[in-house]
């Protein structure tokens, strides 16, 4: 069974579901759509059991599959092939999976929308190009996934297109993307210009081969792939689609804004660690920007009132722990958050897509509250996710961040506060966000009330299931405190980081000082947990927040309005380029170029009408100029003969 | 010279001659049996032909001493000469016979006389080889234009023009006649080929003469500044006589010119003669194709476009040569398809003979009267010099010609011209066939001869330009014919 | 494919033969005027396909025919096409019958003219891209204008006239210098060698003193930068474009502009090598200022067909930057990007002509939210759009990696000019997805627009075709690349060859 | 007795400047024919006077020819003065520019 088969399928889910999903109907949709990526996740474990087996019995050699060459001109040679190798294993085993869930969820949660066949076409082909971005074997075709997912998500925020929001929302997502691209496909040209090819095997053996030799050009190429991966993973300063983008259904922000479009950012940088090892700046550049994210998108999270949009600047602030990770050489830890954060935020997300269906649309948490009863299983498996994502330990978050923190730490404490703070931060926001929500009076209108309801199977099973991942799916990946063998992650994936003489070194932690690190880690946690109690739960609820708003009421303007950087970007960017534009049509183009032209035109036209009054009508005037002629000619062959 | 050796050979002239007694007949026919009338434009039809058909026969030598030519020079020439005429007889017909009908004329009798002796004197002209002959042949066509000028006798407008024409004409060959006396007296000869024996090259009298000389020929081409009286006569004067005036007379005069200067300078123009022809030339060009810009009648425009294209002809005298003789001829031909086409087309296109003819009323003619409208634009367009049309070609090699004597910069100053020139002819396209038709009446339908001349001038235009090859052989041979001509 | 004798005689008279055929016809059948042109232009679709025997193995002239023309001058006709010109051959006889497709049930008035025309055009394009003799090019060239004007003037908008004559005109002005150049150039040649000719092999073994070297380059780049059109002569394209009707402004787009491009790497580049590499970088600098100028001025544009013909200016600049740079990877690049821009803006004039035809206004501002009621022609739109964009698995995207890969790592290019392009790929993707938005999505503010209709199925046939076309590119790039880059290896290895040897006749 | 050609040369150039001033200043048109026949005759003169001297009858030859076809000039011009008096009631050429520009 091919690969090419993975990204084929759902392909085939999209073309049937598109040309035919709107004459065939919802149960044909459901069947393709469904049925596909059931299908290809079913193939994907096929080829995944035995292949992971393998790597555990330690012959981790990738398996390389060609399917003949794509671009072939001058000096560029690119093929169509596709890999499987322990990183690749790893995505796809979430994304196929989880990405089947979040189909199954769909189905009852886009039951009644108008464009379900289009919706599940477009959900299709984001399977599609997701699997080619996991499984490409070269730059080139990893790109054609790159803009593949960046499309669909496009296509999905905007889904509600005749909401001026959605359409608003798809374009920026699309463009700020567009701008990491830019970065991205000059990687891709710097690393043509160095090696002459894209293929992972090539490239990395070759830098692995002679790391001195390479290593100038690598800031470069690194910083250069950085800013693609900032754009896809929502990464300062680009992040500021990824909020928007909840405008999307909200499976779609579970699927793709949460689980794995966002996390490819991750994905690129681990799998071109080599380039990135080489280079210390580029290291710390991803180090820095991470936690920088990881704490602002944390506190802007503390302040917002839209459910989803809360689990969006979470989404934020975990993707930038994962940088982090990676800017500390902790390649191994980020995809393992990478893959915990997709069980728990998808988790999340299905959950709080529930809550609105529920509240019939309703995202503001200031209308909801004491869901708990009604939504009982939607409640219990929400609070899953939330207890991974805070990190308390035994669930899913609390190894992978920990582990995250651990390496920051070895690497330089200010990077480990940073992460240390945040992660407080989020288990603040996450417990304010199940208080508001699950806890206390409802505050919705009576209708909302009346209609409150648990969800239909196809949405809650789902649910459970993930809760369960993410209570239990942190285990893979115990700490080395636990015993050296202990971490199944690490003895699967370390082959993608290859030894490399002179290459960055993460940082090694004492014994002791890591049980510390932990503990302060669970603690931190715990206190968000207090003092989101303390402000949200309860009869007082809301009286301390409310006194501390009154207290700083700039301070709290400011979070709650995202620091005002769209507005920023609004004034900077956006407002000169429209003005700039401006000009140049109305003042370069019909001023300047037409206006010498028409100038010239009318020159010309000008100095004919001037010229035709020299025929007056009147012969004598015509005897005149006649003698005049002849004069001149005298005069001239005169003068001429004088010479 | 040596007395009393002439050789009366009347064949060499007997096309001259049976065209100017065909003239005769209809004159006699029109006193004494007018119902002939309807028959005069075939009559005249076949003494245009038979003067081409005899003229292949001449006698290859020259006759009556050396001042008549009977080369393949004379020959291409008549050619030339009787497609004009041909073509202008064909529009000549319906469109007197409405003139006749809306009361500008009695009669169109005298109309065919008077033309085919034209294009006696015109022959005469271009084939004299003495001032003599040449001045007779001038004076000839003069005189029967002059009076063509004025025919419709009841129109203010032609009167004017006769008036006009008749004394600016009479004052150029005055000129003319003063230029003859002071080239004689400088060289002691009429005769053209003796002009080189004189050895007077550098002479400023000479000069003068020529200049007189070249001015009364200047007036007959219409070139800057000696073309003041085109676009009033043309305005006045009946439309297809317009279009014989147009084109015959020009092409003799340049033939004169060609002769007298190879003669004189035997055969390399002189820096400063050559500079101020390049400056005729260009000074045509820019006042042609400027001014034209500025018309808003048709005829004037297409006078003025003539000015113009007589300015690129001027840049093949300029050059000087036999390939600038060659393509001056090329150009002569495709000149006399291209704008008689556009005489013909307006002569069908409007109505109203006793009104000027603005452009504005062809407005919509493209649908109403489709074939008059596209030889008209396929005109306009071959006057604009686009490729695969006649007017490509012309310019293609007297263009050629120019830099092939080092003068780019005069081929250059002509592009340029046909561009803006393009202004004007695409003017008349669009009116044609992007405008709402201005009249409620329709265009009176076509006659046949005028249907005839059309469609000759369409594909004459189109076929002369896409397969120029032939042609271009036969004016090169004619160029060779011209003694004292450098290659 | 069975192998036609005289196939590029055929494919370059048929269409003209064609439109005299129609000229026999009453005006009044419209209907089988129509129908006769389509099946002319669908024949000569047919016929072309047999060029696809061309063997890039053989990197020379193909489908040869040379006969006398005019054996004075040495001009002959002399065709043939090699792998820069097959494809944009192919692109012609596939956008004609698709613009005369489309037009069935658009145009009203004068269809016989209005086909002839197109006909007409067609053998102009084909000529212009087939001719081996320079002299038979130029001919080829300037008649294009003429039709063209013909369906700006007639056919158009309200402002046509004067985008009619604006577009005569400003194209003529560039043309005119280079007729006195090639006079030139023969006139030289004869010199030299004693015979006339106009042959495109024996101008290629021409070489000038740098001096008038120079001034003949600009004579050629001048015409074919208008045609292109390069900033700052672009001025004409958007008036075109505007007021073109909408088979017009395909044909425009699709191939008028690409025989700049096309004129420019068959002439100017191999005739006058030194000059040309000198100037590169200018060449360069005006198409960056395209691509950036281009795109924002799209941007700014409130008329739909206004914004696609100034993102013409921005991809073809692009197209430009590619061949400046002369590697061959950015050179082959240009090349298919040239036939990428056809069929993508092709089809997004298509669309726009589309809702045009519906609606009776460009404004961008009259439109909203009409996905709802024209799914179909939003979709195909929006597949076009991604084409345009460069999106990766349509035929954009492999035209601009080629362009901007072989540019960026280009030996004698500064980097700069592939970082300033790419960013072009971000513009790009602002203004047309701003068009996207503003035109199919966000609330429906005009009522009327409700009462829109899908496309036709006439129309979308020819869509679908165009988009069929840009998979085919997108997915399998080699199956033209192949053709393409070795004629593009030949030229360039000339054009190096020619500027590093002295400045003498090389015969 | 014999006059020399400079005193002939010089009286026709006289002549003719004669009547190329009347040609350009005076406003009747058939005045303006007669200054005009003025200028034929003084070229003709000048003919003449270099026939004196070159010999050979061609000189005169032109100059009968010449005079002849000075009075068709006559004849013809005469006719159209008497069509334009017919519409203007009056033969000043600046009054007849119905045709300009």
């Amino acid at each position: 069974m091919p690969l090419l088969l993975l990204p084929l399928l759902p392909l085939a889910g999209f073309l049937l579901c598109g040309l035919l999903g709107k004459r065939l109907g919802k149960t044909f949709v459901t069947v393709c759509g469904v049925g596909s990526v059931a299908l290809t996740t079913v193939l994907a474990y096929v080829r995944l059991v035995p292949y992971v087996a393998g790597v555990f019995s330690g012959h981790a050699a990738p398996i390389l599959e060609r399917y003949g060459s794509w671009i072939r001109a001058g000096n560029v040679s690119i093929d169509f092939a596709l890999r499987l190798d322990p990183l690749s294993a790893l995505m796809l085993s979430f994304v196929t999976f989880v990405g089947f869930l979040i189909h199954v969820y769909s189905v009852g949660y886009m039951h009644a929308d108008t464009g379900y066949g289009r919706y599940f076409a477009y959900l299709n082909l984001f399977m599609a190009a997701m699997l080619t971005l996991i499984l490409a074997a070269n730059f080139l075709v990893l790109f054609v996934g790159w803009e593949g997912v960046g499309l669909c998500s496009y296509l999905l925020i905007a889904f509600d297109y005749l909401k001026e929001s959605s359409a608003r929302a798809g374009r920026k997502a699309f463009v700020a993307n567009r701008v990491g691209d830019f970065g991205f496909l000059i990687g891709l040209f710097l690393i043509l210009g160095v090696f002459g090819t894209l293929e992972f095997d090539r490239l990395f053996s070759a830098v692995a081969a002679s790391p001195g030799r390479y290593a100038p050009a690598m800031t470069a190429i690194a910083l250069c792939l950085f800013v693609g991966a900032c754009g896809k993973s929502a990464q300062i300063p680009l992040y500021v689609w990824l909020p928007d983008a909840m405008a999307g259904p909200t499976p779609v922000s579970a699927l793709i804004h949460a689980a794995t479009m966002v996390t490819a950012g991750v994905y690129v940088v681990a799998r071109s660690n080599v380039f990135f090892r080489l280079s210390p700046s580029a290291m710390a550049v991803v180090a820095i920007v991470g936690g920088a994210t990881a704490l602002f998108a944390a506190i802007i999270g503390t302040a917002q009132n839209d459910i989803k949009k809360v689990l969006a600047y979470s989404t934020v602030s975990q993707l930038g722990y994962m940088f982090l990770a990676c800017g500390v050489g902790a390649f191994v830890a980020g995809m393992f958050h990478v893959m915990t954060h997709a069980f728990f935020k998808a988790l999340l997300f299905l959950g709080s897509g529930s809550v609105i269906h529920a509240m019939g649309g309703e995202q503001d948490m200031r209308r909801m509250g004491g869901l708990r009863r009604a939504l009982p299983v939607t409640f219990w498996t929400f609070l899953a996710g939330t207890l991974a994502l805070a990190g308390i330990p035994i669930w899913a978050g609390f190894f992978s961040k920990d582990e995250i923190l651990g390496a920051a730490f070895a690497k330089s404490p200010g990077l480990w506060l940073v992460g240390f703070v945040a992660a407080g931060l989020t288990s603040f926001y996450m417990f304010r966000l199940v208080y508001r929500t699950f806890f206390g009076e409802f505050r919705g209108t009576d209708d909302q009330k009346h209609h409150l309801h648990e969800s239909p199977a196809s949405m809650t099973v789902p649910l459970v299931v993930l809760a369960v991942l993410s209570t239990f799916g942190g285990l893979v990946g115990l700490p080395a405190i636990v015993g050296p063998r202990a971490n199944l992650f690490h003895r699967f994936l370390d082959p993608i980081v290859p030894p490399l003489s002179g290459g960055f070194e993460p940082g090694e932690l004492s014994r002791g000082l890591e049980i510390g690190l932990i503990a302060a880690s669970v603690a931190i946690a715990l206190a968000g947990w207090l003092i989101a109690r303390v402000c949200y739960a309860g009869d007082r609820s809301g009286s301390l927040p409310e006194r501390f708003v009154r207290a700083v009421p700039g301070l709290h303007r400011v979070v709650e309005n995202k620091f005002f950087v769209d507005e920023i970007y609004d004034f900077l960017i956006y407002r000169p380029f429209r003005a700039l534009a401006r000009f140049f049509w109305k003042a370069i183009d019909t001023l300047v170029i037409d206006g010498l032209i028409n100038a010239g035109a009318f020159v010309v036209e000008l100095s004919g009408d001037l010229l035709r009054f020299f025929t007056t009508g009147n012969v004598r005037n015509y005897a005149l100029t006649f003698l005049l002629g002849i004069v001149g000619l005298l005069a001239w062959l005169g003068w001429m003969g004088a010479r | 010279m040596i007395p009393g050796a002439y050789s009366l050979d009347v064949s060499a002239a007997l096309p001259e001659i049976v065209v100017a007694s065909a003239g005769c007949l209809l004159l006699l026919l029109e006193a004494f049996l007018p119902v002939a009338r309807r028959t005069f434009a075939a009559i005249s039809i076949l003494a245009a032909g038979s003067y081409m058909v005899l003229l292949e026969r001449i006698p290859g030598s020259d006759a009556f001493a050396g001042s008549f030519d009977g080369s393949i020079l004379a020959r291409t020439f008549g050619l030339f000469l009787g497609l004009a005429a041909v073509l202008t007889l064909l529009v000549a017909r319906p469109y007197l016979e409405r003139a006749v009908a809306a009361g500008l004329i009695a009669s169109d009798g005298e109309f065919y006389p008077l033309l085919l002796w034209g294009m006696v004197g015109i022959s005469l002209m271009a084939r004299g080889l003495d001032l003599l002959v040449i001045f007779l042949g001038l004076e000839t066509f003069s005189l029967c234009f002059y009076i063509l000028a004025a025919y419709f006798k009841s129109s203010e407008a032609s009167s004017e023009a006769g008036l006009k024409y008749f004394l600016t004409g009479a004052f150029a060959s005055s000129f003319t006649l003063f230029g003859i006396a002071w080239i004689y007296g400088k060289t002691g000869s009429i005769s053209i080929a003796r002009f080189a024996d004189a050895h007077v090259g550098a002479d400023p009298l000479l000069a003068a003469g020529l200049v007189f000389l070249l001015s009364g020929f200047a007036f007959k081409i219409a070139l800057a500044p000696f073309h003041s009286w085109a676009p009033d006569v043309y305005a006045g004067m009946p439309t297809p006589a317009v279009a014989f005036l147009s084109v015959a007379p020009k092409g003799a005069a340049l033939v004169v010119l060609f002769r007298v200067f190879a003669g004189v300078f035997d055969g390399v123009v002189p820096g400063r003669f050559r500079a101020a022809l390049a400056a005729i030339a260009i000074l045509s060009m820019i006042v042609g194709n400027l001014v034209a810009l500025a018309q808003r009648d048709v005829k004037r425009l297409l006078a003025y476009s003539g000015i113009a294209h007589m300015g690129y002809v001027a840049i093949g005298l300029a050059v000087f040569g036999r390939d600038a003789l060659a393509a001056v001829l090329l150009y002569l031909f495709a000149y006399a398809l291209t704008n008689i086409g556009a005489f013909a087309a307006v002569a069908a296109l409007y109505r109203d003979e006793r009104e000027s003819h603005p452009v504005g009323l062809l407005a919509g003619m493209g649908t109403r009267s489709p074939l008059a409208a596209g030889v008209l634009a396929l005109c306009m367009i071959s006057l604009g010099g686009i490729p695969a049309t006649a007017g490509f070609i012309g310019k293609f090699f007297v263009f050629k010609a120019a830099i092939e004597k080092d003068l780019v910069w005069l081929a250059v100053v002509g592009v340029l011209n046909s561009l803006v020139s393009l202004g004007y002819y695409l003017r008349v396209v669009y009116v044609l066939y992007m405008r709402e038709p201005v009249e409620d009446e329709l265009p009176a339908p076509l006659a046949p001869e005028s249907r005839l001349a059309l469609v000759l001038c369409g594909l004459g235009v189109l076929g002369l330009g896409i397969f120029p090859a032939r042609l271009w052989q036969i004016v090169q041979a004619a160029s060779r014919a011209l003694p004292s001509l450098r290659p | 494919m069975i192998a036609v004798p005289h196939l590029l005689t055929w494919l370059i008279f048929l269409p003209a033969a064609g439109a005299a055929l129609l000229l026999l016809f009453p005006a009044r059948a419209v209907t089988e005027v129509k129908t006769a042109g389509i099946v002319v232009a669908l024949a000569t679709f047919v016929l072309s396909l047999g060029l696809w025997s061309y063997d890039p193995a053989v990197a020379a002239f193909q489908f040869g025919e040379r006969v006398r023309w005019i054996p004075a001058l040495g001009i002959t006709y002399t065709v043939g096409i090699d792998g820069i010109s097959l494809l944009l051959v192919l692109l012609t006889t596939l956008l004609t019958p698709v613009a005369l497709i489309f037009s069935i049930s658009h145009v009203k008035e004068n269809v016989r003219g209005f086909t002839a025309s197109f006909l007409v055009l067609e053998t102009g394009m084909i000529g212009t891209l087939a001719a081996l003799d320079v002299a038979l090019f130029y001919v080829f060239w300037e008649v294009m204008l003429v039709p063209m004007y013909l369906i700006i003037g007639i056919w158009g908008g309200k402002r046509r006239i004067y985008a009619a004559v604006k577009f005569f005109l400003f194209t003529m002005a560039g043309s005119l210098l280079m007729f006195v150049a090639i006079l030139y150039m023969a006139v030289q040649y004869h010199r030299m060698s004693g015979v006339w000719s106009f042959s495109l092999e024996d101008f290629y073994g021409m070489s000038f003193p740098i001096v008038s070297q120079t001034l003949l380059f600009f004579a050629f780049a001048l015409a074919f930068m208008v045609k292109v059109p390069l900033f700052p002569l672009h001025t004409w394209l958007p008036d075109a474009h505007t007021e073109a009707p909408t088979a017009g402004s395909i044909i425009l787009a699709g191939v008028l502009l690409k025989l700049g491009v096309y004129g420019y790497l068959r002439f100017a580049l191999p005739f006058f090598p030194q000059a040309a590499l000198r100037f590169a970088p200018w060449l360069a600098g005006l198409a960056l200022v395209g691509i950036v100028y281009g795109s924002m001025v799209a941007y700014a544009q409130k008329d739909m067909k206004r914004l696609v013909a100034y993102s013409s200016v921005a991809h073809l600049g692009l197209v430009m930057l590619g061949i400046a740079a002369l590697t061959s990877t950015s050179t082959s690049g240009a090349v298919l990007q040239s036939v990428n821009h056809g069929l993508s803006t092709g089809a997004l004039f298509l669309l726009v002509g589309v809702l045009y035809e519906r609606r009776h206004t460009r404004e961008i501002e009259a439109y909203g939210g009409v996905a709802k009621f024209v799914p179909v022609t939003a979709t195909l739109f929006l597949v076009a759009t991604f084409s345009s964009i460069g999106l990766p698995g349509l035929n954009g995207f492999v035209g601009e990696f080629l362009i901007l890969t072989g540019t960026f790592n280009a030996p004698g290019a500064p980097r700069w000019w592939a970082i300033v392009a790419t960013s072009g790929m971000i513009l790009s993707a602002v203004y047309l997805l701003t068009l996207v938005q503003r035109v199919f999505w966000t609330p429906v503010r005009h009522e009327e627009n409700r009462s829109l209709t899908d496309i036709h199925a006439s129309e979308f046939v020819v869509c679908a075709a165009l988009v069929l076309a840009m998979l085919a590119i997108g997915l399998a790039p080699n199956l033209f690349l192949d053709k393409i880059h070795g004629s593009v290896d030949t030229l360039i290895a000339f054009v190096r060859a020619k500027s590093a040897a002295p400045m003498e006749i090389l015969r | 007795m014999n006059v020399p050609l400079r005193d002939v040369l010089v009286l026709s150039v006289a002549l003719f400047s004669l009547g190329l001033c009347g040609a350009l200043l005076r406003r009747n048109a058939i005045t303006i024919f007669l200054s005009i026949e003025l200028m034929l005759n003084a070229a003709n003169l000048a003919i003449v006077g270099f026939a004196s001297r070159v010999g050979g009858y061609s000189g005169q030859i032109v100059v009968f020819f010449a005079i002849v076809v000075a009075a068709a000039e006559a004849a013809v011009g005469l006719a159209i003065f008497v069509a334009v008096f017919r519409h203007h009631e009056t033969i000043d050429v600046n009054k007849t520019n119905l045709l300009k520009w």
